[in-house]
């Protein structure tokens, strides 16, 4: 079941592009909506247990492996994806053009399921290339002046992760002779105090930080997110950097440097001031998804601050807010895509009363904005709250305070969004604004019912869902 | 074999220089071409030193197999990056980074 | 060793020339200089293969791209290039100073290799483990490519 | 019969209040007909659950919260007498509430108190019995406000004063769980000192409020004028006495390891014995037939939790006899006063008098329910009463005086109450006046009987229902057998009532104005006086604190507006400024700071490893 996942999405594009071209584009829409479907369904089967339905996952093992961590991020993957190709779909005008970008949708997609699934530091870092290639040019897909600045400094910071994460892979050569999860683990273990296996910790980190878009890591993420076409954003800020950059920081903290204390405390210290700052930018932007930009710097922050805490409840707390940031995250960009499509801007100051004009999307942007700020029952606060009781628990009350403030900063900035978007009255020249095409409202619907329904049957996930999460810390 | 470790640090020197040639490329240079020139060195200081640890641990044929992977990804990534300049370019009539600066704060 | 000290000093004097250069021409002329210097001290690492691969995509294909992109780009009269290469130095010469002292700075550091290797003596034909061991990253090669082609397609076509 | 039954008491007297909130306001038959339906299977449900012993929980939010219930003689015990009051309060509601405004939502509060209260009463887990806790203080400000117009006030002030007691309640149900280490009621046993007894008295406030003890009680005469009749005489005289009553003989009994003569036990009793006192005083001066009433519902819980506060097998077991007993006849006499005041149009006692003879049902009823609740032996209440003088008399004198000196009030209050009501002339508008309904007959005569059963028959509830609450250990096969004595003193009293109300009757010219000597007696006037402006009601005290400090407040509330308004704002949008001026838009800026965190990273490693 693991290597379809890979090989699926790859077959898909290459049948694509045989020269058949006329039909294939026609098709290539369904054949995104069929893949991200059945990649849901596929982690289902695979979480239900169902090992007899890898019939033809034998022949190709490549080394692929799967534990409860990678089911969330698979199933994450799978949502946000089908978002984005509906939002594509509507968004993307010309069927030559939504080929293309259905076509870097599928690339994105095996890079992402390739990160989550394999093993290997290398390969990890071949994969993170992949999702991130595939990002620069869903950036630029558009060729306006600014997604062209967003794609090239993401292209410049990501090398510079690149070049960091390699140096690092080297040194680890270097030390085991062998790039694996459990190679590298080992050399972390036996080594310490070695200044070059530090070197090489503190490299890795830091290139994972920097595609992550931590603070002060984060430089390109406002201007890729908010440059980025309506629905490449979507995808981008949904998953494929969270994937990237704080899927492997999660999974190389558990796995690698196996809960060490220095690097917790850094990754503490880094949450906070990505939570701070990035609440602090967002509160004083115009801009409607550039202010997303960095409430995704600053919600990234919790699941960074979770890590650093480093106990069971925080993992599983971090995990969880990377599903819900994931779910509401994207659903807010999608939100985003449809004032942007209906209205022409995303500049709050001219936006205004959309939330008679648009009800759908202001339902549903409702039920963002308070998940992301973490009002109960909704999931985000949820997963807030484990990971504020978690960070309590372990005797860090400075950083649970922070975080709880810091969810009043949110509060504060997507109400005032909320406010200038959706509520008070119509703005000049928006009187003729409709509600977005179905393709926008359903991706909208789909994700706000994921949030509620997430949120509301929280009790029952958390014993039968969630802790069954930890699973994968041994 | 008393020379392995002496080679290892002279070409490791060699590396860390590459290294801060690259980003002294990267940083103070405003042309775009100019920062992906600034990458490649970049790119070419971690080939080094891949290759370098391979000889030294005496797993030559894995430091290349990654060294060639490495390769192959950078020729895209730069190709990608190269045709987006070029965009850039067809826009604004220029490549001076300086005018990419308009999305701040 | 001496060979070993000349390669590396040329490495870096192209690689710092390439930077320090005014033309961009002459610049990526540099690239593919420092490319071939570092292809000979792969093979002088009993690395062969990757040396090729150096050779061919580095020095030849990426100079390739960054001519065609400076052709479609840049054109600098004499004069400006003189102009250009006054600010340059003005603004470029601490490279060299930081390059020397770092260079003799760390040639003063020692770090000790005696790490012993746990992982058993891997395999040592290179296209066994690309086709064999790595596949994973087999399939990665050819979805970046595959993703490079979609690129070139998305940025260029008019 | 599977454990999952357990969830049913709970589940269709919910399911079924929020389909007659969906009805609409026209088709008045089919939501009765619902309620109707509700209630009688959840009778009959709790009926055949009776004997059972069900342990039922699942998972609910972890950390040691599960949706645990519990079933026993005791929840059972109570699970049939609220179903059982609610049959009947629905079936009365069928004719007293017709065409009033507003039915589905009585309806619903009715019902959704019922799911609330079993679910109460089930709950094995502290979190759990405060979630339903909390959902009665919703229904309850609910079925208030849906009274007549202006009742609002009245609602917020019960929601006010509810709302303070729950959560004393919240703090003590956190201090218990905190103590025990566990939120599972059945597994908490805590010694009573230190903390421990600051827990108790936190639970006991919660239950005691909820049962309406004095100084809790203010909002349940204001609520008797404004709030539905059916509402009294089910919310405040039956549902929240049992619950009260019982969650008081839980964390008594089993919860808490209460000892005779602890200071516990002494505050329990003074408390009983002050608000047995306090209330008659204030019910017999009363000239209204609901607000008298009410009181007394105020005045009878004095006995229960003295009873309970003796912490003698005698007089647990007479406190809780006495709580059914008073659910049962002060429904009924809550139910006279609406067949009253359905027939009439008022409760103003002045306009009433001489309906013997019209109303000839509701009057036995009447007799029988005040008899009751006087403690006139053979009825129930005496039978009642008679246990918990028992117990006072063990532990003081002063109780057992309190007590009695109560029921010789009480019984005043009511000959002034038949007299003035009943007897006499009959006022010319009254003339007409017929029997009520029959639908609300069958309540009225239904309760009155059982108030004859439980007396004369008094040892069937007593060995059914409440000795197996206590269990035979503590029970150590006591008897409780009549004491001739206390008998012989309780009739002298009663008849000392009798005459000083006849001598009261003449002295005064009618039963209406019986208790004036009393009313207007040297020191008692003006403390009755100051009591009808509310100076005692520490709602109305508070208010007062409150509304002097309002003036101070709002200095402060300025402060704390500039911070929120100007300060706050002024940080965020600084703070916010200058990171938006750091960002420059250079990638190379960005490279910059990248580095210096790489190196700051590594610098940081290399120190801590």
């Amino acid at each position: 079941m693991l290597s379809p996942l890979l090989l699926l999405p790859l077959l898909a594009i290459i049948i694509l592009n045989l020269p058949i071209r006329s039909l294939t584009q026609k098709l290539s829409v369904w054949v995104g909506i069929g893949l991200s479907l059945w990649q849901i369904v596929a982690v289902v089967l695979l979480a239900m247990g169902h090992e007899s339905a890898d019939a033809w996952g034998k022949y190709f093992t490549l080394g692929l492996s799967c534990d409860n961590l990678t089911l969330v991020l698979l199933m994450s993957i799978g949502i946000v994806t089908l978002a984005t190709i509906l939002v594509g779909w509507q968004t993307i005008g010309g069927e030559k053009q939504r080929f293309g970008f259905m076509n870097l949708v599928f690339v994105a997609m095996i890079g992402m399921n390739g990160t989550v699934m394999l093993a290997d530091l290398f390969s990890l870092y071949i994969f993170i290339e992949v999702t991130a290639v595939a990002s620069f040019i869903l950036i630029a897909f558009q060729r306006n002046t600014n997604a062209l600045e967003g794609a090239f400094k993401y292209i410049i910071l990501s090398a510079t992760a690149t070049v960091m994460m390699l140096l690092s892979i080297s040194i680890i050569l270097l030390v085991v002779g062998d790039t694996s999860f459990a190679a590298a683990g080992s050399a972390v273990k036996q080594s310490q105090g070695n200044p070059l296996v530090i070197v090489a910790i503190g490299l890795f980190i830091c290139g994972l930080l920097i595609k992550g878009g931590v603070v002060p890591f984060h430089g390109w993420l406002p201007a890729a997110y908010s440059a980025a076409p309506a629905a490449a954003s979507v995808l981008l800020a949904g998953i494929a950097t969270k994937t990237s950059g704080i899927y492997a920081l999660i999974r190389l903290t558990t796995s690698v440097f196996a809960n060490n204390e220095s690097v917790n405390s850094i990754l503490l210290l880094a949450g906070t001031i990505s939570i701070l700052v990035g609440a602090f930018a967002a509160i004083g932007q115009s801009d409607f998804k550039k202010m997303l930009a960095y409430s995704s710097i600053s919600q990234v922050g919790y699941i960074i601050l979770a890590l650093g805490c480093g106990t069971n409840l925080a993992i599983i707390g971090a995990v969880f807010h990377l599903f819900n940031h994931s779910i509401f995250k994207s659903l807010l960009f999608v939100n985003s895509a449809a004032v942007e499509t209906q209205s022409g801007t995303t500049d709050m100051n001219k936006l205004g009363g959309l939330g008679t004009k648009m009800p759908v999307t202001n339902a549903t942007s409702l039920i963002a904005f308070l998940s992301t700020a973490g009002v109960p029952p909704l999931a985000g606060f949820w997963s807030k709250l484990i990971i504020i009781i978690a960070l309590w628990q372990n005797n860090l009350h400075t950083y649970a305070t922070i975080a709880v403030l810091a969810s009043v900063l949110t509060l504060a900035y997507l109400l005032l969004m909320q406010r200038k978007v959706f509520f008070g009255k119509v703005a000049e020249g928006l009187g003729n604004v409709k509600e977005a095409g179905w393709g926008i409202t359903t991706a909208a619907s789909i994700l706000a019912a994921i949030t509620v329904g997430v949120g509301v049957t929280f009790p029952w996930m958390f014993n039968s869902v969630l802790m069954p999460i930890s699973s994968f810390l041994k | 074999m008393t020379e392995l470790p002496q080679v290892f640090w002279l070409f490791s020197i060699g590396a860390i220089l590459l290294l801060i040639t690259g980003f002294y490329c990267l940083i103070m240079t405003y042309n775009l071409v100019r920062a992906l020139i600034g990458l490649e060195i970049l790119t070419k200081s971690v080939t080094l030193f891949i290759i370098l640890v391979g000889y030294v641990t005496e797993r030559v044929a894995l430091a290349q197999a990654l060294a060639i992977t490495l390769i192959i990804i950078e020729v895209v990534v730069i190709a990608v990056a190269v045709g987006i300049v070029l965009c850039v370019y067809k826009n604004i009539k220029s490549i001076d980074g300086r005018l990419l600066r308009n999305i701040k704060g | 060793m001496t060979i070993n000290i000349i390669l590396g000093v040329s490495l870096v004097l192209a690689a710092a020339w390439t930077v320090m250069t005014a033309r961009l021409l002459r610049s990526v002329i540099g690239l593919a200089l420092t490319s071939m210097i570092l292809t000979i001290i792969m093979f002088k690492l009993n690395s062969p293969l990757a040396a090729v691969f150096e050779l061919s995509v580095c020095a030849g294909l990426i100079s390739a791209i960054f001519i065609s992109c400076i052709s479609l780009t840049q054109r600098l009269t004499d004069e400006q290039a003189a102009a250009k290469q006054k600010e340059r130095f003005s603004k470029f010469w601490l490279l060299p100073v930081i390059l020397v002292l770092a260079g003799v700075a760390l040639y003063q550091v020692h770090i000790p290799l005696d790490f012993h290797l746990q992982a058993a003596p891997s395999e040592s034909d290179v296209r066994n483990i690309i086709w064999n061991l790595r596949h994973l990253d087999m399939i990665g090669q050819i979805v970046i490519l595959l993703a490079g082609a979609f690129g070139v397609v998305a940025l260029f076509k008019d | 019969m599977t454990d999952s039954f357990i969830l049913l008491p709970i589940a269709i007297p919910f399911i079924a209040g929020l389909v007659v909130l969906l009805i609409g306001q026209r088709i008045q038959s089919v939501k009765e007909a619902i309620a109707l339906l509700a209630t009688a299977a959840t009778l009959g449900l709790t009926i055949t659950l009776f004997r059972e012993n069900i342990n039922f929980s699942i998972p609910w939010t972890g950390f040691g919260i599960d949706f645990a219930l519990r079933l026993y003689h005791f929840s059972a015990f109570i699970l049939v007498a609220a179903s059982a009051f609610s049959f009947l309060f629905v079936l009365y509601s069928c004719s007293f509430m017709r065409n009033k405004p507003r039915l589905n939502q009585f309806y619903c509060y009715l019902l959704v108190t019922l799911a609330m209260t079993n679910g109460a009463v089930l709950a094995d887990n502290l979190v759990l019995l405060l979630f339903f806790w909390e959902g009665l203080l919703l229904t309850l400000f609910g079925m208030i406000a849906i009274g007549r117009p202006g009742a609002y006030k009245t609602a917020i002030k019960a929601f006010v004063i509810v709302g303070i007691s729950d959560l004393c309640l919240m703090m003590g149900i956190g201090l218990t769980g905190h103590l025990a280490g566990t939120m599972t009621i059945s597994k908490i046993s805590l010694p009573t000192y230190s903390l421990g007894a600051l827990a108790f008295i936190l639970m006991m406030i919660g239950a005691i409020s909820k049962a309406g003890s004095v100084p809790f009680h203010t909002w349940i005469p204001d609520a008797a004028v404004d709030a539905p009749l059916p509402f009294m005489a089910f919310l405040p005289a039956s549902l929240e006495k049992l619950l009260g009553i019982y969650l008081l003989a839980r964390i008594s009994l089993d919860m808490f390891q209460l000892h005779g003569n602890s200071r516990l036990s002494m505050l329990l009793m003074t408390i009983g014995a002050i608000t047995i006192l306090l209330a008659v005083m204030m019910a017999l001066v009363q000239k209204d037939y609901k607000r008298l009433l009410s009181y007394h519902a105020v005045s009878q819980v004095g006995y229960m939790i003295l009873g309970i506060g003796t912490c003698l097998p005698i007089g647990i077991v007479g406190g809780l006899f006495h709580m059914i007993n008073h659910a049962l006849y002060k429904s009924c006499l809550f139910l006279t006063g609406g067949s009253v005041e359905k027939q009439t149009g008022t409760t103003d006692l002045a306009k009433l008098g001489g309906l013997w003879l019209k109303m000839p049902v509701t009057f036995i009823c009447f007799v029988i329910a005040a008899a009751s609740i006087s403690g006139v032996p053979p009825f129930n209440g005496f039978y009642s009463k008679e246990l918990i003088y028992d117990a006072a008399l063990v532990r003081g004198n002063i109780f057992y005086l309190a007590a009695i000196l109560g029921t010789f009030l009480t019984a005043a209050s009511f000959l002034k109450l038949g007299h003035a009501a009943f007897l006499g002339k009959i006022s010319e508008e009254n003339k007409n006046v017929r029997e009520t309904k029959l639908p609300m007959l069958v309540p009225m005569v239904v309760i009155a009987a059982v108030c004859v059963v439980f007396g004369v028959w008094n040892y069937l509830p007593l060995n059914n229902l409440i000795k197996p609450i206590l269990g035979e250990e503590r029970l150590a096969g006591q008897e409780f057998g009549p004491n001739s004595m206390l008998i012989t003193i309780t009739v002298i009293v009663l008849v000392g009532a009798l005459l000083h109300h006849l001598f009261a009757v003449k002295v005064s010219g009618s039963g209406y104005k019986a208790s004036d000597h009393i009313r207007h007696a040297p020191f008692l006037e003006g403390i009755y006086t100051k009591a009808e402006k509310r100076w005692f009601d520490p709602y109305d005290i508070g208010l007062k604190i409150v509304q002097g400090l309002s003036r101070f407040g709002w200095w402060i509330d300025r402060a704390i507006d500039w911070v929120y308004e100007d300060f706050a704002v002024h940080i965020a949008t600084g703070l916010s400024s200058i990171i938006k001026r750091a960002h420059t838009g250079s990638y190379a800026m960005y490279v910059v700071w990248s580095l210096i965190g790489v190196l700051f990273v590594i610098i940081m490693l290399m120190k801590s490893f």
